[in-house]
């Protein structure tokens, strides 16, 4: 189970003399995702995705708020004794190529961290190479070719699996996957897919999935969650498919009605929401975030912020003060 | 516009590798004709034949393209070729990419544009791009006044729509017009896309690996793989029916926002990069399904017919055979 | 085990490839080999070229400060010696400094250059304000300012002090690829996986800016020689009795170099060396840069 | 422009401190210089056959300026002369201010060097642009190792190689110095010309000193931006030539301009050796003869003066630098 | 608008006739801040031109009181030297049209002994001071000795004074001047403090700045630039008639091979002496009206040792050095024509050596280059061969490490030449430099260096000539007329010669006394001490001479004539004098 409470983030432009800039990028981020389980952010660019992603594995330190794992709270600690509850959250690059150092091979990439648990438990060089193997298999790579390989040789499907085979070899218990799939070409996509959704199951490992093409999330599991997140605050929260069905935060609903409709295998929505002009940082902060673009802002809106809430008749969470159920996704033909 | 026969070839240490192979497409006019492929299948080396602007060390080693009221481009060698570009055929780069002068103001550029192009009322051309612009939702006179830096991705994207435009272009290519944009940014602009092919009656050619954009905004969809358009056809036709198999797959391999997610298959093996593109026999056939003996040594033909919407076509032998059975 | 068997013998292929990649790149432009067989020639020169001559050199007292002639290919010294061979048993201590100045530029450049880029805060800044001042202060009047204190007495202090003054630029460069090496996911992901800084430094970042030291290590060479050659010939160090700079030094300001062609090959002498191991070094750079970068090696 | 003014005020600052640092570091040094200049002074003019208390006496009115007290107070009130633009007097300029040796010393040593940065800016950014073009040709490749073979070379070797060739071997330049001695100082014909052919080979060096910079900087530069989207892009609109080499050479030139500092800095460093050739008296042979003579005020005046030419070299290159590029202008960093 | 000869880059304003271009040696950096003060170190004040002495010294070989009149027409000497009277010129006048009179002399004299020159110094007992000055009318002036410790140097000291006009520099010296001078030469703490206070109005007088030259030379500063002085001639010069140039021009130069191009350009009308190889030489000779004058120089070169170092201690290995070393090729490098290589090692220059011990010369060691007497010389003096190399006595290395200031090219050059010469025959040498020559003479005064160069055979007086080698380098000082002996190693003896040696057919001497002797000597005293001191420094070997220094001058013709002719006497003083007497001619 790894939790965290009320995450903030600034971002401080660093170094001129007068007049630093702040880029508040995550403002109070609750989240927690139980062990096996999945969790998908979704959110237009620059809501503070990435940041939340690298905040939970680690690798970005964070101004207030906790990350809980297990039962063990990070705030408390040195970076030091961080470390070791860290490394049970394995992060997957965006970008398969530069996650992988080019001037080694994928045997000595999976070497170096598997050498260093085999010193921690003891374990012979020979576990060291039975368990590359292993991992590589795991993911559905050949190890016989691909051991020997240097990254250039591969395919970007390829590398994105050695990638997360290497986040394996430390057995962790959740796996943050940053746009995991959006630089890997469409037909290989679902492979990428099936194989995070796999080793849930598998290896109950949990997933925490980053991703601007909410379709995608639905491919991690049917059983995750589903985050909506608005510059640096979520904006709603629920279970995949009800969330898409059923949004009831009107920036959900137009980050879902953007979503192209397939003319020919689908049809267009029933309610769809304008499209939205473009996010402008500069933008004030009072009130609700979302209320200057919001196509169906009330007189609340502008003065006060909502937070994230549970209200009658709605099965999900939101942060909104007047949720109202919108089908704004295209529809299957089949089910005309 | 018409291309026929289109082969362009790249200069490699393995010798020229073509990129593009006997490519024919038709663009009828006032349709949105889309491209569709992975990442290496030719789509952009394909739009910048179409402007005879393949950059070195590839050249069009075959075929013509051919534009109503220029001729073929493919003949057509500098001043001709530059007063084409712009005036007759407008293009539109990737929206991340920076197709902007950084140093220059819009406005500057949009005068050096018309200069080159022997605008002689220049007020008229900053008027009528202020209007465009304002059509896509932006104020016209701030954005001329601004540099590369002070707008974003989908406020450059549709600038560069706008000098694509401003001459009164008739064709307009947009390559990966909404790659690196937010969703939400990418709506807009292929909403853009649509409303202004329809009011000015534009023929456009929309490229991208991306089939949800295609579906979006396109009449009529050509799927490109290893250098090959291997099936073309009205959008909704090829995306309800496809027939070619690696159409079937990629279409198939779209995660699914509704319905079954099981419906949804990965494409087993991997894209074609130049090198590794069959010199002959069919360039699918690695991962066909339907491979048979025939698709080792030739070079499926394109079958064409006429459905319902338009005119649709394949290059595949086991659909030829299917259809002879 | 057959995993790493096939391992092994793949990277022996690979190997044989990089060779056959760089076979390809010197091909591709005969300076390259040029510049080989140059430098090879001035490392032979350093090592073995004292012993081709006798000590003290041979000379002839009733040929001071001659043009060149069949017998003395660039002239004489002023004290009858064969330029020749002065350059030749000269390039000893010259290249010796420039080694020694070569490999404390290159380690301490590379070190400051990664404990900066990596730990990056307030040590960042602090080194890097020390770099940015480093590089700000001109090298040669520092040295000059410096050759009123320092004794420069041999040749490995004087690469010693060379060295020690010149770390800046690889210092900046180093860290600023380190920078970009760290955004690279893999360095991230190293971290990640709780591997030791050690082993990211040495076994991630290092191998990776390799063949990008190698090169700076080449110029921090010439750099080298380049100024110690210079102070010699502005005489601001103790005499030295063989010595390239010295023999500048001797040619323009004691022989007339500058005044009377007599004493030109004296001057040519070391000018020509100094142009020579600069060409080696530039052809060599040159082909380096194609040899590490993979995609124009495999052109 | 506040973008400015705050860069401006940055470097300043940061301009200043590098200048107390510098005048530190060169007290420091001084103080440390062994041997008594004073005694060491007092023996020279014995062994010049005056009297031991003459000796002394003529000592004393050379060195009765220098600083006395203990080595702090001595270094306050260098320091705070510093602040009056006060560096002492110079023992060798019959006690003269150093800064009116310096001021004299450094129109010498600023105009030749001014001169042939901008004459080497033009050769170099002309030929640079054709070696870019050119870069894969025969033509280009010369240009490239001729630009890395002089940008390498150090200064002395083209000064004595071009004085070796005009001076000595054909002898149809001067290189005795900055003038003709005959010459009456004077706007007159005859001393102007003979100015101007006597900086012909100090010029001409530090022309080709620093003309190998900027070819290989200006090459790699238009490499740069040729591939650059906008340009592709501006011959896509059809844009004329001439408009496209604009766009090309305005961009290309434009980051040079932080070069610009980097080979003022070079030049001036490198004005020892080029002034020692050509006997030219400016800052360079000022800074020499000081060390030689053992003038500690002026050696230190000199070695500050030309560092703090390099700061504010680097302070205005980076102005002009960010006055002419809009995207600095506007306030976005651009590079590190 | 002046006719005759141009350099071919005529159309120089000031170039033709009327200009004379030189160069002062002495101060290569003119400088335009320095007053025109001839007491101050860096003063634009240039002997000949603008600043005047009383006589100019005619450097005779043996005689040292012969001079050349300046602002002294005539003089009478007393026989024992106990005074000296002077008739100035009668029509001398100061630039500004005012007389020099017998007061400016005085003075200029009073100035004198702020600064402790030679005959005005305040040292108690030194040697030939002045003990008054007495102004006799206003064109005439006597100054007498101090009889207690005589020198025969004294009317050259008291000639050799430079003049200034009273008028501009009557600030300078306090009221009671004279009164204190006067008790100065008491006893006794007042005298302590009034030496003291002339000591400080010393300080002023070098600090002093005259608002504008006034010279009674024969030319005034006009101005100064950085790059040059420019003198005008004085129209109330008394032999105005007789000078030449209208202008003349200092210029300043920052090395050697500027010169050599101003010379090879022909673009110096007189130059003094600058080291040139002989490449540079030959080439200057054949600028159109070169011409190169040779004169006597009264200074040599010697290679000397510190004798408290072994091996040097023992006089076999000196000698054996003196035969290894092959003086001849030394000179050819080092200097070939600035220097002529040492006969022998007489401690004199050759040319007086002629004349003040003739004959006797040629019984001196010549130490002709021979290996085989020095292999003879180091076998006696135990050291051992061992692989063709000596090494000590003891059989430990021997190197011979020569130190030279850093900026004294043709020392290093020998040096470099000696090491390979020693090292060809078995003995390791090397060559040490040292960052300048103050530094240099510091630290071998303080005995830092095994062997080193040094100036000897300095002239004319004979005391001069010695002192170098018998004096307070070899721990032999003057104080208070008495002659005190240091041992070696204290008090600036670095030498360590033997206080007494043993001369062969002579018998023990004490060098140090004699040369001290030598100082109120007559030439007819001096001869036979100079013919001990002579066998002393042949035999004994406190330094090996190596080259005999040569006054070479460089005159061009194109423009002015009447030069000095070779081996001339006025060769060692300033051009300047050479115009003022009105030698020099415009050429026709
Ligand atoms: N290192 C940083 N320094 C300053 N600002 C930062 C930094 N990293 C991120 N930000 C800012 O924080 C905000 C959130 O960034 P983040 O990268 O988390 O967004 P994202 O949701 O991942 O966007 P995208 O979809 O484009 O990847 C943005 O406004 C971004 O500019
Ligand atoms: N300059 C070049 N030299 C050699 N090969 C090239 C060059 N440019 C493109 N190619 C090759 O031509 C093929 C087609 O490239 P193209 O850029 O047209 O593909 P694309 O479909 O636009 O891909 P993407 O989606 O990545 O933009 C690719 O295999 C590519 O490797
Ligand atoms: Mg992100
Ligand atoms: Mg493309």
């Amino acid at each position: 189970m790894i939790t965290g409470t009320g995450i903030v983030k600034t971002f401080k432009q660093r170094g001129k003399v007068l007049g630093a800039r702040e880029v508040q990028a995550l403002r109070g981020v609750d989240f927690a995702i139980p062990k096996g389980g999945a969790a998908s952010f979704i959110g237009e660019s620059g809501c503070g995705k990435t940041t939340l992603g690298r905040i939970i594995a680690g690798l970005e330190t964070y101004d207030a708020g906790d990350v809980v794992i297990g039962d063990v709270p990070m705030s408390p600690l040195k970076p030091k004794q961080r470390q070791p509850h860290f490394r049970k959250i394995q992060m997957i690059h965006q970008d398969p190529y530069s996650a992988l150092n080019p001037t080694r091979t994928v045997h000595q990439t999976l070497h170096a961290p598997l050498s260093l648990r085999a010193r921690q438990t003891g374990r012979s060089r020979s576990w060291m190479e039975e368990r590359a193997a292993e991992v590589l298999s795991m993911v559905g790579l050949d190890p016989g070719s691909v051991l020997s390989r240097y990254p250039h040789q591969l395919s970007g499907g390829m590398r994105q699996r050695v990638v997360i085979a290497r986040a394996l070899t430390v057995d962790p218990e959740m796996l943050v996957a940053d746009e995991a799939v959006s630089m890997i070409d469409v037909s290989l996509r679902l492979g990428i897919l099936a194989l995070l959704k796999d080793l849930r199951e598998r290896l109950g490992v949990s997933v925490l999935f980053i991703t601007h093409d909410v379709a995608t999330a639905r491919y991690i599991g049917d059983d995750g969650e589903l985050y909506v997140i608005y510059r640096g605050q979520v904006v709603e929260r629920g279970p995949v498919d009800t969330v898409i069905a059923d949004p009831v935060h009107p920036y959900t609903q137009s980050l879902l009605s953007a979503i192209p409709v397939l003319h020919g295998l689908e049809l267009p929505a029933e309610q769809p929401v304008e499209p939205l002009e473009s996010l402008d940082e500069s933008q004030s902060d009072e009130g609700c975030l979302f209320a200057r673009r919001c196509p169906f802002r009330g007189e609340r809106c502008a003065s006060e912020r909502p937070l994230l809430q549970v209200t009658e008749g709605v099965p999900q969470e939101h942060a909104c003060f007047y949720p109202e159920r919108r089908s704004v996704i295209a529809r299957p033909m089949s089910e005309v | 516009m018409r291309i026929d026969g289109l082969t362009v070839v790249y200069k490699t240490p393995a010798g020229e590798l073509p990129a593009v192979r006997d490519v024919d497409l038709r663009l009828e006019p006032g349709t949105i004709t889309g491209i569709v492929g992975e990442s290496g299948s030719g789509k952009s080396t394909l739009a910048l034949s179409l402007l005879n602007a393949v950059q070195p060390p590839g050249r069009i080693s075959a075929g013509s393209v051919e534009i109503d009221g220029l001729g073929d481009v493919v003949g057509l060698r500098n001043e001709q070729l530059r007063k084409a570009r712009g005036k007759h055929i407008g293009y539109v780069f990737q929206a991340a990419q920076n197709s902007l002068n950084p140093l220059k103001t819009v406005g500057k550029q949009l005068l050096d544009l018309g200069r080159s192009h022997g605008v002689e009322d220049l007020r008229a051309l900053v008027r009528e791009a202020k209007e465009l612009l304002g059509r896509m939702g932006l104020d016209g006179a701030r954005v001329l006044d601004s540099h590369q830096h002070e707008l974003s991705g989908g406020m450059r994207q549709r600038v560069g729509i706008m000098l694509a435009l401003v001459l009164n272009a008739h064709l307009v290519v947009l390559d990966e017009p909404t790659t690196a944009l937010d969703m939400i940014t990418q709506a807009n602009i292929l909403k853009i896309v649509r409303e202004v092919h329809a009011e000015r009656g534009l023929t456009t050619l929309v490229i991208t690996h991306d089939i949800g954009v295609v579906a979006e905004v396109a009449d009529r969809l050509a799927v490109m793989y290893g250098g090959r358009l291997v099936e073309q056809g009205p959008t909704r036709e090829v995306l309800g029916a496809p027939r070619h198999p690696y159409t079937k797959g990629l279409i198939r391999a779209i995660p699914r926002l509704v319905g079954d997610i099981d419906e949804a298959q990965a494409l087993p093996g991997r894209p074609p990069t130049l090198a590794t593109v069959p010199a002959e026999g069919c360039v699918f056939r690695e991962r066909c399904p339907l491979r048979m003996d025939v698709c080792d040594t030739v070079d499926p033909d394109v079958r064409a017919d006429t459905g319902a919407d338009g005119p649709r076509a394949v290059a595949c032998h086991a659909v030829t055979v299917k259809e002879h059975a | 085990m057959s995993v790493l068997l096939e391992s092994t013998a793949t990277s022996a292929a690979m190997r044989r490839n990089f060779w056959s990649g760089v076979w390809r790149v010197m091909k591709r432009k005969p300076s390259r080999l040029v510049g080989v067989v140059l430098m090879a020639g001035f490392v032979f020169m350093g090592l073995f070229g004292p012993l081709f001559y006798g000590d003290p050199l041979p000379r002839d007292p009733s040929m001071l400060t001659r043009p060149p002639s069949w017998q003395h290919w660039l002239g004489t010294d002023d004290q009858g010696r064969d330029v020749i061979a002065l350059v030749v048993t000269g390039s000893r201590y010259v290249l010796l400094a420039a080694l020694v100045t070569a490999v404390i530029t290159v380690v301490l450049g590379t070190a400051i250059g990664l404990f900066s880029g990596f730990k990056r805060g307030r040590w960042d800044t602090v080194l890097m304000r020390l770099t940015d001042m480093k590089l700000t202060i001109p090298g040669l009047p520092l040295l000059l300012v410096l050759s009123t204190v320092w004794k420069f007495n041999s040749a490995v202090q004087m690469g010693l002090v060379l060295g020690l003054l010149s770390w800046g630029g690889v210092a900046r460069a180093v860290r600023a690829q380190t920078l970009s090496l760290r955004e690279r996911g893999f360095i991230e992901a190293a971290r990640g996986l709780g591997l030791s800084t050690t082993h990211i430094v040495g076994k991630e970042l290092l191998p990776s800016m390799a063949p990008y030291i190698a090169m700076n290590m080449l110029i921090a060479i010439t750099g080298g020689v380049y100024s110690q050659v210079g102070l010699f010939f502005l005489g601001v160090l103790p005499y030295e009795s063989n010595n390239w700079g010295q023999m500048l030094n001797t040619a323009v300001f004691r022989s007339g170099a500058l005044t009377v062609p007599s004493a030109l090959g004296f001057l040519l002498g070391p000018l020509l060396a100094i142009l020579l191991l600069t060409l080696a070094i530039v052809l060599v750079v040159d082909a380096m840069d194609e040899i590490f970068n993979p995609r124009l090696r495999e052109e | 422009m506040t973008v400015i003014a705050r860069r401006l005020a940055g470097h300043l600052a940061r301009g200043i401190v590098m200048i107390l640092v510098v005048a530190t570091i060169s007290f420091f040094i001084v103080r440390s210089i062994p041997g008594d200049p004073v005694a060491a002074n007092v023996q020279k003019l014995i062994e010049q056959g005056m009297a031991p208390e003459a000796a002394e006496q003529a000592t004393r009115v050379l060195y009765g300026f220098q600083p006395s007290g203990s080595l702090w107070q001595q270094y306050t009130d260098y320091m705070a002369g510093l602040l009056t633009f006060d560096l002492g007097q110079s023992v060798t300029h019959a006690g003269a201010p150093v800064t009116q040796v310096l001021g004299e010393a450094a129109k010498w040593t600023v105009l030749p060097v001014l001169a042939g940065t901008l004459l080497s800016f033009l050769v170099g950014i002309i030929l640079g642009v054709y070696a870019a073009i050119k870069r894969t040709g025969k033509l280009g490749d010369i240009l490239a190792i001729s630009g890395s073979l002089l940008h390498g070379v150090p200064q002395y070797v083209l000064g004595l190689l071009l004085s070796a060739i005009f001076a000595t071997l054909i002898p149809i330049l001067p290189a005795d110095g900055p003038v003709d001695i005959l010459f009456e100082p004077g706007f007159n014909a005859g001393y102007i010309g003979s100015l101007a052919e006597h900086a012909v080979l100090p010029v001409l060096t530090y022309a080709l000193a620093a003309y190998g910079g900027w070819i290989l900087a200006m090459k790699s530069s238009v490499v740069t931006v040729l591939g650059d989207d906008f340009i592709l892009a501006a011959e896509l609109r059809g844009m004329r030539r001439s408009i496209i080499f604009r766009y090309i050479a305005r961009n290309a030139i434009l980051p040079l301009f932080t070069i610009l500092a980097l080979s003022l800095g070079l030049l001036l460093g490198g004005a020892v050796f080029i002034e020692r050739i050509f006997n030219y008296p400016g800052l360079g042979l000022l800074l020499l003869d000081s060390i030689t003579m053992r003038d500690y005020a002026l050696m230190s005046g000199a070695f500050l003066l030309i560092t703090a030419a390099i700061i504010v070299a680097n302070i205005l290159a980076d102005l002009f630098y960010s006055v002419i590029d809009p995207r600095v202008r506007g306030g976005e960093e651009v590079g590190a | 608008a002046c006719s005759g000869g141009t350099t071919d880059k005529s159309g120089g304003s000031g170039g033709g006739g009327g200009l004379f271009t030189t160069i002062d040696v002495n101060r290569p950096g003119l400088d335009a801040s320095a007053p025109a003060n001839p007491w101050h170190p860096k003063g634009n004040s240039f002997l000949g031109y603008n600043a005047m002495k009383l006589g100019w010294v005619k450097n005779h070989v043996t005689d040292p009181n012969q001079f050349y009149p300046a602002i002294a027409e005539k003089w009478e000497i007393a026989e024992d030297n106990s005074s000296i009277t002077m008739h100035l010129q009668p029509n001398a006048k100061w630039s500004d049209g005012k007389p020099v009179t017998a007061e400016d002399v005085k003075l200029s004299i009073g100035i004198a002994y702020t600064q402790g020159s030679t005959a005005f110094a305040i040292t108690p007992g030194a040697a030939g001071a002045a003990a008054d000055v007495e102004v006799v009318d206003d064109r005439t002036i006597k100054v007498t000795q101090d009889m207690s410790n005589p020198s025969s140097k004294f009317a050259r000291g008291v000639l050799d004074s430079i003049i200034v006009p009273a008028h501009v520099w009557n600030s300078v010296l306090p009221a009671d001047f004279w009164e204190k001078l006067k008790t100065s030469r008491g006893t006794g703490d007042g005298a302590e403090k009034a030496r003291e206070e002339i000591l400080a109005v010393g300080q002023k007088v070098l600090a002093f700045k005259p608002p504008n030259d006034v010279s009674a030379g024969p030319f005034t500063l006009e101005r100064v630039n950085p790059g040059e002085a420019l003198l005008l001639k004085n129209k109330n010069f008394f032999n105005a008639a007789n000078v030449a140039p209208d202008q003349v021009k200092f210029l300043n130069y920052s090395g050697n091979e500027q010169i050599w191009n101003y010379l090879t350009a022909g673009k110096l009308d007189q130059s003094g002496f600058v080291a040139a190889p002989t490449d540079v030489m030959n080439r200057i000779k054949q600028a159109p009206g070169s011409h190169l004058i040779k004169g006597f120089s009264p200074v040599a070169v010697g290679m000397a040792f510190n004798q408290s170092k072994k091996p040097y201690d023992n006089v076999h290995v000196r000698r054996g050095l003196a035969h290894l070393i092959d003086r001849q090729q030394v000179t050819k490098v080092a200097s070939p024509e600035g220097g002529t290589a040492a006969v022998t090692t007489s401690g004199m220059h050759q040319k007086p050596a002629q004349e003040w011990i003739g004959s006797e010369l040629s019984s001196l060691e010549p130490y002709a280059h021979d290996v085989a007497k020095a292999e003879t010389e180091f076998k006696e003096a135990g050291l051992q061969k061992k692989n063709g190399k000596w090494t000590l006595a003891d059989g430990s290395p021997w190197k011979v490490t020569m130190h030279a200031p850093s900026g004294f090219s043709d020392w290093i050059s020998a040096q470099e030449n000696i090491k390979s010469q020693l090292i060809e025959n078995g003995v390791d040498a090397e060559v040490v430099t040292v960052a300048d020559y103050p530094i240099y003479l510091e630290e071998i005064a303080a005995g830092k260096y095994d062997v080193g160069f040094w100036l000897m055979a300095l002239g004319p007086a004979p005391y001069d000539i010695y002192q170098r080698l018998y004096g307070a380098s070899n721990g032999w000082t003057n104080v208070a007329g008495k002659v005190k002996h240091s041992p070696a190693g204290k008090a600036g003896n670095w030498m360590g010669s033997s206080e007494e040696i043993d001369v062969e057919g002579v018998g023990k001497i004490n060098p140090g006394e004699l040369t001290e002797k030598l100082n109120a000597a007559s030439a007819e005293e001096a001869r036979p001490i100079m013919s001990q001191l002579a066998k002393a420094a042949n035999q004994d070997l406190p330094a090996i001479q190596l080259w005999d220094y040569v006054n070479t001058q460089f005159t061009n013709t194109s423009r002015f004539t009447g030069w000095p002719e070779q081996d001339s006497d006025l060769l060692r003083l300033p051009a300047g004098v050479w115009i003022q007497l009105g030698l020099v001619k415009k050429k026709q």
